[in-house]
């Protein structure tokens, strides 16, 4: 959590200094919410989510230098700067990206399901999206087919309250959204993501159940972010002040904090200890997105397509250019 | 215009302030006419077009509504069928394709599926573009989609006063229409003239520059660059380039195209989208036709890469269609610079 | 519901001879659900629908000849021959048409609902649609749209058992349709389609509901349809004979029919001689279609745009031809 | 071919026994192929291009599904990303709409977003075409929509060897592809060569029919006219036309067409779809440049009457494309018939 905490503080300052680009969606706030549903996932299991990324890429595994990477548009980036802030993924670590169409991850995730079905693996899905992807047809489609194909998928919904600048009560019929699962006889239940640990219990049951009995549910997480939408939006014209207080009282980072001292689990000094290798890895995860390149311009048309056919095959279609080739001719006259 | 009419006052605002503008002269017109959309009330909109307007106007004629373009677009749709005139603002163009089904099933054969016996006057509202790595999923320019579907109107203006007289002839248009707004564009300051009741004729090109030695046909914001680089072109090589500003996709006004090419026999289709079955596609077999003895030299694109928008920075910069591009481009088409076209 | 059993018969006889093309839905077996849905609209009411349209444009008091007009294809049917079977509509009996994408009509209805509480009216929109529609995106997020915005609309499913040779078992997470609208906290109930006072007493209800309380809702409708999907499926593949007797046995007409003889509401030779009334309306009907003349080519490209002033804008397309032209150059050279 | 090989045995089949074999086959050769799709299974299809397939492979690999076309299309995509070979049927090309931005957003952009890290190897296949009066909302052709788009393949073969060949080697590409049918090909017969190893190159034109005074290019079943009335215009007129049969939309083959035309001198585009806006647009515009210099004519372009289908049937005559219009079309290209173009 403090890891995703200060991380996403330093992105906000790269941010400022111009050096990431592009839409850029912070969730101090949600570390709770996102630390206890992805810390009960196995390896083999498969993470799928929205645009609001960074915090889920590190707590699945991904290498703090491959995100920061990416967020600076670099080769060691985990889409090798293509993807951006909305677009990290990283396959061997089974995190299988961020997506930027809302609930449009969800059918994708349906299909990693089916694919662990397909095969009998005894893994599941996990797929993360806000309280307002619920509100898209994606969602009842992608679990309808979850429920009917018994599909090993757990459908988690980060309960921000909002949507952008829309509330949960505004936007949505049902705005207990974990009642939504009954809509396909599916499991749905609630619990505070401000508190880490009934997170990672719930999502461990619910995983295990998804794993082994072919049961797909959903988990509506209740949490709160206390920045913007996106680093463009102040987040304070839908809301108030005193609530945005109410919920910093709640920090899930201090609460656990608090609970780990308490119940003698850890010392302050441990926990002091661990702030600072953090501290350490950040800045160490910035100093690696300096050192790597930029993708070369010569690049740009690499990865449009998988077969090593298809180059010669596109190059063959001449004027319109679809492989990008006039384009390069054209580099270096960028303004 | 008659020599006497005196000139009209005008005011000098951005494309933004143009749009909102018109959504407003026409909320007030018309009781009819209402917006609806993600974002559009207490947000005042995600690119800040409609701010004010809910505070004016309120929650039943400023809609706010949750994510759900399919749906919503289709409640326009059904509001429209029953004499509502509803403006929806689809955030981007990007998400209109969760809605694709309601507009070009349904919206775009209300009025010829049912024999004329009922129409559906709706417009839809929405900026493309791309430029400031948004990325692949939120960097798209596919307007064509729309303007290859009879029954849809497709308008894309470029200038603050072509905003606002367009969108205002949409409003009172019988007919769904797209109405495509741009990212760069919103930030275009121009002269919009201070008349409530002046609308823009759907479905006419206008020629923005005169001149003799090549024609760049363009839309939206590429038409804005287009002019730019014909002022570069002058000053620089001493060419007078004519620019044809589309404004209207579908229909299209070929006639205007033809006759500018007819006079400077050259030309170049820039479009900030992907060129290959793109708009520039639709206008080079025109002219092709419609000039076929005009031509000293074929009809030449530009066009966004065809890649999915990448996001660092300098490729991202390498895929997009700018003013040196363009620049570079009709130096070839005149024979003045290096054949950048011979790939 | 005779007159609709005995149109659809007729329709079914024209269609073999090749007097009525394209896709054919027949909906044999469901008058009780359709009759009863729709006879209690109000004439301020409006109505929308699947394709499986010609019971419900009769119920709703379209005009048969217009009808039958329409299915051959002709100036005086009810789209002017430019929709056939699916398409009709009837927009001054409040008939908004049928419609061919599965779900499709669902956000057009919800919009039409908005019309009438933006312009404050005292009115209800119905919106038929199958069961297998329940599992399209399109259904909740026209559904969400309702409940958060108080539209009076009645969605009504006529759930005959199969979407295709779908079952809805097979289909839907919930099988139990009419529960699906809890997921936007709206009222549901299910009634059986083949009594059709049951059905009447369900909608009138719930389209009171929506017309003075501005609460929309979902009514299944329990059926069953006898014939195949469309004229073209044999509709035998993916159910047993049984079944369909069994289903037979609770024909919705018979039963009425039975119930007012028994009740002493009508005598057997009333029913008779509406019967033969009916048929000669059918008779009548399409005596008045093959007197309606057929659209001419001349008139290929009209009601493509509304204003008149599209013509003239569209002549001056030129090449490419938007709107028709060079076909009607071509027109007579059909093969 | 070498000279010595022996001439391969073939097997008389319609165009859809051959996408079915083509199916089968690969079901056969992969484990990882499965089929998924609305009634493909018990009720064998709605086009009964699967009849039989559930039975033999059962309901795993011959994958039901409810009508969810979003859903369905995306899980298609998220199995293919963990490498299945997922080949989704859409019931025709028209329902696809609802799936639009699962096929642009995600599929297309899957590879190259994510900078090569994981591909999407997928096939959707679903016939386009009208011609049944099945009118407006299920009688369209509008596969230019994803031939626009980068990142996909399309392909829209004519004949049963291509339907069999491309088929196959689609299902074997590693990336994203439409493979657009017709519901009136599915009865086309031809010649089916007997080797379950051949694939058909994605991506190259062919010519079908050799020829000196003009080129018909075309895909689909308007390359089946294509060749018809080639036969005709020899029969009644003399006239030796060359037919390029596109088969992939994207790749583009321009350089086959241009080769094809380069000859003839003279180019008619065929397209069932609308024109504006539509595949014969790409084609045109890079005719008239490829062949600037070769060009006795402008390039004409022949397509569905700018309307949404009408459903009586003079009407729906009237607005196909039909052998007679091509005809016309081509005799007018010829200076050999009354100028069908002047409108
Ligand atoms: C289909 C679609 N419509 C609109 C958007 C623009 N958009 C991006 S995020 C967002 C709000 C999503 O809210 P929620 O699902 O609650 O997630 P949160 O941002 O709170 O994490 C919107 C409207 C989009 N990306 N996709
Ligand atoms: C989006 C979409 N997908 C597929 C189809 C093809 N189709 C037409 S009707 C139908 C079955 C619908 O079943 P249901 O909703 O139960 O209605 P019923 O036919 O039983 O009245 C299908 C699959 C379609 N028209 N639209
Ligand atoms: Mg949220
Ligand atoms: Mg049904």
């Amino acid at each position: 959590m403090v890891l995703i905490r200060l991380f996403e503080e330093e992105v906000e300052r790269q941010y400022k200094r111009a050096r990431i680009g592009g839409y850029c969606h912070l969730a101090s706030g949600q570390e709770g919410a996102t630390v206890g549903a992805v810390h009960s996932m196995r390896d083999e299991d498969l993470l799928f989510s929205s645009y609001r990324t960074h915090g889920l890429a590190l707590a699945k595994g991904v290498d703090p230098d491959e995100v920061m990477g990416e967020l600076f548009g670099r080769e060691g980036g985990s889409a090798h700067g293509r993807g951006g802030s909305m677009h990290l993924l990283d396959y061997s670590k089974g995190y299988l990206g961020g997506w930027g169409i809302v609930a449009g991850q969800l059918p994708l995730a349906a299909g990693a399901a089916l694919e662990i079905s397909y095969k009998d693996k005894r893994a599941a899905v996990m797929c993360e999206m806000g309280d307002a992807a619920t509100n898209m047809g994606a969602w009842h489609e992608a679990l309808n087919l979850a429920a009917i194909w018994d599909l090993p998928l757990v459908t988690v919904v980060f309960n921000n309250k909002y949507g952008m600048g829309t509330s949960v009560e505004k936007a949505s019929g049902e705005p207990d959204l974990y009642k939504r699962a009954a809509a396909f006889r599916m499991h749905g239940e609630r619990v505070d993501g401000q508190d880490v640990e009934a997170v990672l219990e719930a999502s461990e049951r619910l995983l295990e159940m998804a794993r082994e009995e072919r049961k797909p549910s959903v988990l509506e997480i209740i949490t709160y972010r206390y920045r913007g939408h996106s680093v463009a939006d102040a987040g304070t014209a839908y809301r108030t002040q005193e609530e945005m207080e109410e919920w910093k009282k709640r920090d899930p980072i201090v609460l656990f904090r608090e609970r780990l001292v308490e119940e003698g689990r850890a010392t302050a000094a441990d926990l002091d200890a661990i702030d600072k290798r953090v501290e350490e890895r950040v800045v160490q995860s910035v100093e690696a997105a300096e050192a790597s390149p930029e993708p070369p311009v010569s690049s740009l048309a690499q990865h449009l397509y998988g077969d090593p056919e298809s180059a010669e095959q596109f190059s063959r279609m001449g004027p319109g250019s679809p492989f990008g080739e006039r384009e390069l001719v054209l580099e270096g006259l960028g303004r | 215009m008659s020599a006497t009419a005196p000139a009209p006052s005008t005011t000098t605002m951005t494309y933004r302030e143009a749009v909102r503008l018109a959504l407003r002269e026409e909320l007030l017109r018309d009781e009819d006419v209402f917006l609806m959309g993600e974002e559009i009330g207490v947000f005042e909109g995600s690119y800040k077009v409609t701010a004010g307007l809910f505070r004016e106007f309120g929650p039943i004629r400023v809609r706010e509504t949750p994510i759900s373009e399919e749906g919503f677009v289709g409640a326009g749709i059904g509001a429209a069928m029953m004499g509502l005139r509803p403006v929806v603002e689809i955030m981007t163009l990007n998400f209109i394709l969760v809605a694709m089904d309601q507009v070009v099933n349904h919206a775009a054969k209300i009025r010829y599926m049912f024999g004329g016996e009922v129409g559906c006057p709706l417009v839809i509202r929405t900026p493309n573009g791309g430029g400031s790595q948004l990325t692949a999923q939120h960097s798209q320019s596919f307007e064509v989609f729309f303007a290859h579907t009879p029954g849809m109107k497709v308008v894309a203006p470029s200038t603050p006063a072509d905003a606002h007289g367009l969108m205002k002839a949409a409003i009172r248009d019988d007919d769904p229409i797209l109405v495509v707004e741009n990212l760069q564009s919103y930030k275009v300051r121009g002269e919009v003239p201070d008349d409530p009741d002046r609308v823009v004729e759907i479905g006419r090109a206008a020629v923005t520059r005169e001149g003799s030695d090549i024609t760049l046909v363009a839309h939206s914001f590429a038409a804005t660059r287009a002019l730019r680089v014909a002022e570069r072109l002058k000053r620089d090589h001493g060419v007078d380039a004519e620019v044809v500003d589309l404004r209207s996709l579908r229909p299209l006004d070929t006639e205007t195209v033809a006759k500018s090419i007819q006079k400077t026999n050259r030309a170049l289709c820039v479009d900030e989208g992907w060129a290959t079955y793109g708009v520039s596609a639709e206008i080079a077999s025109r002219i092709q036709r419609a000039c076929f003895d005009d031509l000293d030299a074929p009809i030449e694109r530009v066009g966004l890469a065809e890649v999915p928008m990448p996001y660092a920075k300098q490729l991202e910069r390498a895929a997009i269609v700018n003013d040196d591009k363009i620049m570079a481009a009709a130096l070839s088409v005149l024979d003045l610079g290096p054949d950048v076209f011979s790939y």
